[in-house]
């Protein structure tokens, strides 16, 4: 007698063909370095927005291999400062026709993120998002904690817990996508319209002359260009350092982790910043979770496993249901973080050096809008308004926008 | 007057006990008074106090000096709890070292002790404490400062598999519900 | 879990302490004569370093006090460990 | 060996207790275990150990537990499971057993109790080392225990010394920095079906050892070609120590197919089980040496220069024969295809070093072309390894071929499987090739290759072999997938252990928090502290007890416990110049005995904590913290003494707890407190504002310092913890006659905002300054503190800063949300964007007022007072009037009493 086994979504394939891995020109009109979710995206808008198209994109390693290859796929706009739901919401909306416009299927799935609050405090702060939301037109919706178990039964909201739910903010836009078939769909789609994709190519040096960018120096030669684009993320302070100048930023692990394949029994995506966990479940049914970075500065790519502990012992706190589920694999990759968890954005002390950088733990759901409008940063030489609030003379002025609560580092 | 400090004063757990010797015993031995003391290692005002309370402040973190009346834990490099210690300590220790610059401070209450003995001692201690408790390593007659089960402690390895636990009050109920479950196991043997 | 080697306790697991970053950033001498990006400066730029970095670390729940030391944040290797105001190390290889 | 009973899909069956379920499952014909996840094709059990890729059941008795490899789960009686095809459930009731977690030091451990493992482990023994060894087999051995093979005992005693722990059914899921190894004991399902209460079921080892020897052993792979998923194809090793070790019988005839000597001696062990082999079919030219020819003796035929190129199935879909021709070591099949009849073909494809464990700290796995396979790489000081694992595969006449099998094309490339969990096969390898990828990353995600149950044990090196050939590069230039722990799947409980439920996080409380409970006073989380939230009495709610609470403070007398705030003690000839640089006004001018208010600032200039600090004696201060910053604001004294201002005499001692604090508010506090305290003169001239007398309270040596949060007269005794309950009990007990009414953290809330007091954390998000809050009297002109600086900077000198400003909704009442946005009249119903000019920080019902209020921080607010605004509350909008923070008593004339 065979029982009726459960079986999992099959995912569709990928396309025949990627993207050409064409050699080195000598030069290009704008040279994008690291070939992460931001720097294709960029790649893309530059030539589709603004047929700037004789552009290369550099990747040291592999293309979508850092930060892009491991992340918990999260999407939302709901931020707490207009600055911030400025460049997410504009990154949901272009994530919202992202498939058809670029032809690939990424699996973009508007299933609702929903934040927890656990204190009074915590309600407090979480009430004051969702009222910065209404004012910004940005959809959400405030839930209390029986209106947390109806759209997610496995939410533990029994009050006998260490730390009750006491509501949620709710963005029914927000959601998940696969990441690796966010970066191919763009890498294709650049590819196509005529941008070489160079993997392999570390830049050693940034080349500067009487304060203008003229190229850069890679293990496979010089390449000269007229502008260039640091979308390096966890390595951006070794690339000011070549070009000259500093930024603000300290690289952190930041670790992930899957169960495997189970049953479907979470079908929206749940933050909780207070007790360090965020979980969803994707399409073939592992559960994927994050939580905060390691206390320290690092490239190693890895993190401590107390980290893992504490999240798992928090996660099963919230979903009960997870007790038996199995850890299969845990992820460590390079988040940079700024003084005030926001973004490094626009031009640099160098003439036509433009920067992309920052976006520490929250830098998926912000791949399409950050592109967009660095691309026309890049384009017109100048910030656009998304992406002026995030110069680096803010830690100057003093005009910071600081959006640590979102970032679930326990403020 | 005395009896009405002692009658009215609780600990935080009540004197609460569990287990045995042979297995596990956990006790709370509350109400030592305590004075923690921060002054420059060596200086003279250190000898002072020494001599005061006739101890001899040990210079490397971890050590203890016992004597008849006083237990000294050392904490840092200028940081000593001196277990036993109480108010007119503190007012013959003013007294000697005048405004010389040193701290004394009387914080008797701001934590209880917890001793943990029996054979599985070291055993339900490590199920939450980090730090190696190799008795090779973690000698009698020393203490260490660290965190079990999240909650700040000190250990004072007194004699053979008797360890003393000083936490913060606030962290007491948590430390023994820790405790007493970590020995679940250990109690039926 | 990283094993950093506190100079008075000796070596102890990471979640004993907090991380304080690059090392040797000094409380400027007269804050009123510095300039906004001077200023700016000190209080939100530090090295970021991918290598041997020289950091601080305050062994919070051990004897509490500051220390220094030398980590490649490459390897997670670490060098000696030295306390504030004595002679720093060389960077090692 | 005892039988036991166990259930398999609804059916039971018998089998030995102690052996894998999956040996029980054979011996009891089950061949066809289940279909594969996508393509639905039959699969059976293929190894024996967690390399196993298809053979997973869910676990229903005893705690239950998903995607369990059948090969790990040793045979207890009352077993209930089924077969899986790749997705587990997940049961909704909860799981009674018990998880725990252990920390240990040794000098050495050894990972792997096979031979090399028990050797390494036995010298660090003998030298007196401390040693942990383990292993995820029930016994010693390994390999060889496998082969029937015994260990000499005189080895095994060295480990049997007391300063030697061996751990049995123990996995290293991990290694980390500094040689830190992560490790799960599985302690007792091989005992009972059932949960065993009050006994851990797993144990999280975390060991810190000074040297580890990775004895880890290896795994065997498959090879490629089409129809090679079929039930009945295993590899040769598990095959053999089925048929030998467990006698599971059940096989008539069956075929080796290898690439190593290994593939002869599993055949000899199948042959002597009782199953005929007909053959081995060998990819290599020429073999010589002891286990061949004892292979012929037996009668074998030994097919050179040869490999599998199909297989057929019987009705049920199990292999019932394999077609081998000749092939070179490139794939390309050059001879005709021969049948061979073969109930079982087991397939030696040649062995992989287990290298995760050093790889997981970026070391990169070398190739050996001499092995065929990747081994452990340059190991750094403090790691070594050893056996299969270092690449030291035993003595072999003949040298493993590099072969991973044929790479077909067409339909025959989509029935030759790569990673059988994943059903990814060799025409998703050419298609990924074909689609521009080189990056064996890019290849794993495009495919699926290696990212099922097993991680690619059995799939990894093949899949890099095979690339190699497809894009002809030498395997070492195509590296390895990138392995990450944990090395096998780890539940979620045995990791989370028993940090659950009220063990989660401590559970704070004051010494009064007794009387709290005995009140029922419902609780606030602040921090890890548990706070009275509003003490009702019946069947009040919040609204109606902090009424009652606020009016009993304004116009009788009320208590509250105040014990959580943070108290340091700070000592030093330099204390007072101390605090001139933490705090942003003066306390050098302080005199002994009198306490003042303090504001502290980031070195970015925005407040983060604040309190009262009281001049004890000339060189001792005692500074309070809020409750939340007590820990911030010692660790930043601390770091400012130790790291900037060595030479500063100052130490600091954290005494949050040894003192208990009792606040009690009101007109008929002095009453009270001449009651409490009869030989103190408590008259206002004898005993002022802001300042300090010590006394004793009912019979206990108390500081009381007159200290007012809410604007009333008010006393906050401070008494030695031990005393705090006795003390609040006194205070209820000498009160009763002036109605006394004990208040919680609401209550306080609304005193101090109806005086426009602001509390850090509320009204501030560490983004204001105190010229935002409105306090430019507490910020000093005439010396320099932290943070100072930053108050010139351009935005922080900024015309347009939010300030602090009141709230009073038109409605009175109207209580406007706490966070809810301050907007310019008439502009709430504009379609896009709506400007807004600030936020309410806090909101409550005004006894004293007798309506609502509320205070907001808005855009250069000071200047809008007496101006009208909106708040867009959902569907209704609510119009407001912008008034001063300070809306009862605002000449301080209440506090004096």
């Amino acid at each position: 007698m065979t029982t009726k086994r459960r079986h999992t979504a099959h995912l569709p394939e990928h396309p025949d063909f990627l993207w050409k891995n064409p050699s080195l020109k000598k030069s290009y009109d704008v040279i994008v370095i690291g070939a992460g979710g931001h720097g294709l995206a960029t790649a893309y808008y530059l030539a589709k927005n603004f047929g700037i198209t004789n552009v290369a994109v550099l990747e040291k390693g592999w293309l979508a291999g850092g930060n892009m290859g491991r992340n918990t796929t999260i999407i939302r706009s709901n931020y707490l400062w207009d600055e911030s739901a400025g460049i997410y919401e504009k990154s949901l909306q272009l994530w919202e026709g992202l498939e058809e416009e670029v032809g690939y299927e990424m699996f973009f799935d508007q299933r609702g993120v929903m934040t927890l609050a656990h204190s009074v405090s915590d309600l407090r702060s979480k009430q004051r998002n969702f009222y910065a939301n209404a004012v910004n037109k940005i959809d959400s919706q405030w839930l209390t904690p029986e209106e947390v178990k109806k759209i997610a039964p496995i939410v533990n909201i029994s009050p006998g817990v260490r730390y009750p739910v006491l509501g949620a903010t709710y963005q029914a836009r927000g959601g998940i996508a696969k990441h690796d078939w966010v970066a191919w769909g763009y890498a294709k789609a650049a590819s196509d319209l005529g941008v070489d994709l160079i993997q392999g190519c570390e830049v050693k040096k940034i080349k500067v002359e009487n304060g203008k960018v003229i190229g850069v120096d890679t293990n496979q030669g010089f390449i000269s260009a007229n502008k260039v684009a640091m979308a390096a993320a966890g390595h951006t302070s070794v690339l000011a350092e070549m070009a000259g100048f500093r930024v603000p930023l300290q690289s952190r692990p930041l670790q992930a982790l899957v169960s495997e394949l189970l049953e479907q029994v979470l079908d929206t995506v749940i933050m909780s910043g207070a007790v360090h966990v965020y979980v969803s479940q994707a399409h073939k049914g592992e559960l994927v979770m994050g939580a905060g970075t390691d206390a320290y500065n690092s490239y190693a790519q890895r993190g401590g496993f107390h980290v893992i502990e504490h999240q798992l012992a928090s996660a099963l706190e919230l979903f009960p249901i997870f007790s038996r589920a199995h850890l299969l694999r845990t992820w460590g990759g390079i988040v940079d973080i700024a003084p005030d968890a926001s973004p490094i954005l626009g031009l640099t002390p160098v003439e036509n050096l433009y920067i992309n950088s920052g976006w520490g733990t929250g830098g998926f759901k912000a791949t399409p809008g950050s592109g967009w409008a660095f691309a026309d940063t890049i384009a017109h030489n100048r910030a656009h308004d998304l992406v002026k609030p995030y110069s680096l003379d803010r830690f100057v002025t003093g005009h910071l926008i600081d959006e640590h609560g979102a970032a679930g580092v326990a403020h | 007057m005395m009896d009405n400090l002692v009658q009215n004063r609780k600990s935080p757990l009540n004197n609460i006990e569990l287990g045995n010797k042979n297995t596990i015993y956990l006790a709370e031995k509350p109400f030592a008074t305590t004075l923690e003391i921060r002054v420059k290692p060596n200086s003279s005002t250190a000898k002072k106090i020494e001599k005061v309370l006739k101890i001899k402040f040990p210079d490397k973190v971890g050590q203890t000096f016992k004597s008849k009346d006083f237990t000294v834990l050392t904490l840092g490099p200028d940081w000593w709890m001196v277990v036993g210690a109480n108010l007119n300590h503190e007012r013959k220790i003013r007294a000697a070292i005048g405004n010389e610059f040193a701290s004394i401070v009387d914080s008797s209450a701001q934590r209880t002790f917890v001793e943990v003995s029996g054979k599985y001692a070291q055993s339900v201690l490590e199920h939450g404490f980090e730090n190696n408790l190799d008795p090779k390593v973690f000698k009698t007659g020393m203490c260490v400062q660290g965190v079990l089960s999240r909650s700040p402690v000190i250990i004072y390895h007194g004699p053979v598999g008797v360890y003393h636990l000083y936490v913060r009050a606030s962290f007491a109920q948590h430390l023994w519900n820790f405790l007493s479950d970590a020995a679940t196991e250990y109690l039926k043997k | 879990m990283l094993l950093i080697n506190c100079p008075w306790c000796g070596s102890r697991d990471e979640t004993e302490f907090h991380y304080g970053s690059q090392a040797h950033i000094g409380y400027p001498e007269k804050p009123d004569e510095l300039t906004d990006t001077e200023w700016a400066e000190y209080i939100f730029y530090r090295e970021n370093t991918k290598g041997w970095f020289a950091e601080r670390w305050v062994h919070s729940v051990g004897c509490r006090r500051w220390f220094n030391i030398w980590r490649n944040t490459q390897t997670h290797e670490f060098g000696p460990s030295y306390k504030p105001f004595t002679k720093q190390p060389s960077r090692p290889k | 060996m005892s039988t036991v009973k166990f259930t398999f899909d609804g059916t039971d069956y018998r089998g030995n207790k102690g052996e894998p379920l999956s040996a029980a499952l054979l011996r009891n014909g089950i061949k066809v275990f289940t279909e594969s996840s996508y393509l639905l094709r039959p699969r059976g059990v293929v190894g024996l150990g967690y390399e196993e890729p298809c053979a997973l059941v869910q676990i229903d008795s005893g705690s239950g537990e998903p995607m369990v490899p059948s090969t790990k789960i040793e045979l207890v009686d009352g077993l209930v499971v089924r077969s899986l095809a790749g997705v587990g459930d997940l049961p909704i009731s909860p799981d009674k057993a018990r998880y725990d977690k252990i920390f240990k030091h040794v000098d050495v451990l050894v990972i792997g109790a096979g031979l090399s493992g028990i050797k390494a482990a036995a010298k660090a023994a003998h030298k007196g080392k401390s040693v942990i060894i383990l292993d995820d087999q029930a016994q010693v051995g390994g390999y060889l225990n496998d082969k029937n093979e015994k260990i000499n005992s005189k080895l095994l005693k060295n480990i049997k010394k007391n300063n030697v722990v061996y751990l049995q059914r123990t996995t290293a899921i991990g290694l980390y920095d500094q040689n830190y190894v992560v490790a799960v004991e599985r302690r007792s399902d091989h005992l009972s079906s059932e949960i065993i209460p009050n006994f851990a079921r797993m144990r999280t080892w975390h060991i810190r050892a000074s040297e580890i020897v990775l004895a880890t052993g290896g795994f065997q792979r498959v090879l490629v070609f089409p129809n090679n998923d079929r039930p009945g194809i295993m590899l040769s090793h598990a095959a053999a120590t089925y048929l030998h070790k467990y006698r599971v019988g059940n096989f008539k005839s069956a075929v080796v197919v290898t690439v190593d000597d290994n593939g002869y001696q599993d055949a000899i062990r199948i042959h002597k089980s009782g199953t005929k082999v007909e053959a081995i079919v060998d990819i290599r030219a020429k073999v010589s040496g002891k286990l061949v020819k004892e292979a012929s003796k037996l009668g074998i035929e030994i097919i050179l220069n040869s490999t599998a190129v199909d297989t057929s199935a019987d009705q049920t879909g199990a292999v019932a024969s394999v077609f081998v021709a000749a092939t070179k070591l490139n794939g390309e099949v050059i001879g005709n295809k021969r049948e061979i009849k073969a109930d079982l073909v087991a397939i030696s494809g040649g062995w992989t070093p287990t290298v995760h464990l050093a790889t997981y700290l970026n070391l990169k796995p070398v190739w050996d072309s001499k092995i065929a396979a990747f081994k452990m790489p340059k190991l750094p000081q403090g790691l070594s390894s050893t056996g299969i694992a270092n690449g030291e595969f035993d003595k072999v006449e003949n040298l493993p071929a590099k072969f991973f099998g044929i790479i077909p094309d067409g339909e025959d490339a989509k029935v030759s499987f790569i990673d059988l969990q994943r059903d990814a096969n060799v025409r998703d390898l050419r298609r990924a090739v074909g689609a521009g990828l080189t990056s064996v990353e890019h290849i794993k995600r495009y495919t699926t290759i290696g990212t099922a149950h097993d991680q690619g044990k059995t799939s990894g090196t093949t899949t890099m072999g095979l690339l190699a050939q497809l894009i002809d590069k030498e395997p070492q230039e195509v590296g390895t997938l990138t392995f990450r722990p944990p090395y096998v799947g780890v539940p979620f409980s045995a990791l989370a252990g028993r940090d659950l439920g009220i063990l989660s996080d401590p559970i704070r409380t004051t010494p009064i928090h007794p009387s709290h409970l005995n009140a029922n006073a419902p609780m606030e989380d602040v921090g890890q502290w548990k706070r009275p939230w509003y003490f009702p009495i019946e069947k009040e709610n919040m609204h109606e007890a902090v009424l009652r609470e606020c009016k009993a403070a304004r116009e009788g007398v009320a208590v509250m416990d105040a014990s959580t705030l943070g108290k340091i003690d700070i000592q030093g000839p330099d204390a007072a110049i101390f605090l001139d640089r933490v705090y942003t006004n003066m306390f050098s001018t302080l005199k002994v005995g009198s306490s003042r208010y303090g504001l502290m600032c980031g070195v970015d200039g925005m407040v983060f904590d604040d309190g009262v600090t009281t001049r004890i004696s000339e060189n001792r201060f005692l500074m309070t913290t809020t409750t939340g910053g007590a820990a911030r604001v010692l660790d930043w004294l601390e770091e400012w003494l130790q790291t900037e201002w060595p030479d500063l005499k100052v130490f600091c001692t954290s005494v949050t707890e040894h003192w208990s604090t009792v606040a009690i508010v009101g007109p008929k506090s002095r009453n009270l407190l001449a009651k409490l305290a009869p030989k103190l003169d408590v008259l206002n001239e004898a005993f002022p504002f802001m300042e300090n007398r010590f006394a004793d309270v009912a019979g206990i040596p108390a500081r009381i310092a007159r200290i007012s949060f809410s604007g009333e007269l008010a006393y906050e005794i401070n008494i030695e913890a031990w005393y705090g309950l006795h003390i609040w009990e006194e205070v209820m007990n000498k009160g009763r006659e002036f109605k006394i009414t004990a208040y919680g953290t609401e209550t306080m809330h609304v005193l101090r905002a109806e005086k426009g007091f602001v509390i850090v954390g509320q009204e501030t998000d560490g983004t204001q300054t105190p010229q935002d809050l409105g306090m430019d009297w507490i910020v000093s002109k005439k010396k320099d503190f932290i943070g100072k600086r930053s108050f010139s900077r351009s935005d922080t000198a900024r015309e347009k800063r939010h300030q602090l400003v009141g709230v009073l909704p038109l409605n009175i009442q109207t209580l406007l949300p706490e966070g809810a946005y301050i907007v310019n009249e008439g502009s709430s119903n504009t379609s896009g964007k709506i400007p807004h000019i600030g936020y309410v920080t806090s909101s409550y019902h005004s006894d004293a007022l007798g309506r609502t209020f509320a205070l907001a921080m808005i855009a250069d607010g000071r200047n809008k007072i007496g101006q009208f605004a909106e708040v867009p509350m959902g569907d209704k909008v609510a119009q407001v009037e912008i008034v001063d923070s300070v809306f009862f008593d605002k000449e301080n004339t209440r506090r004096d009493g």
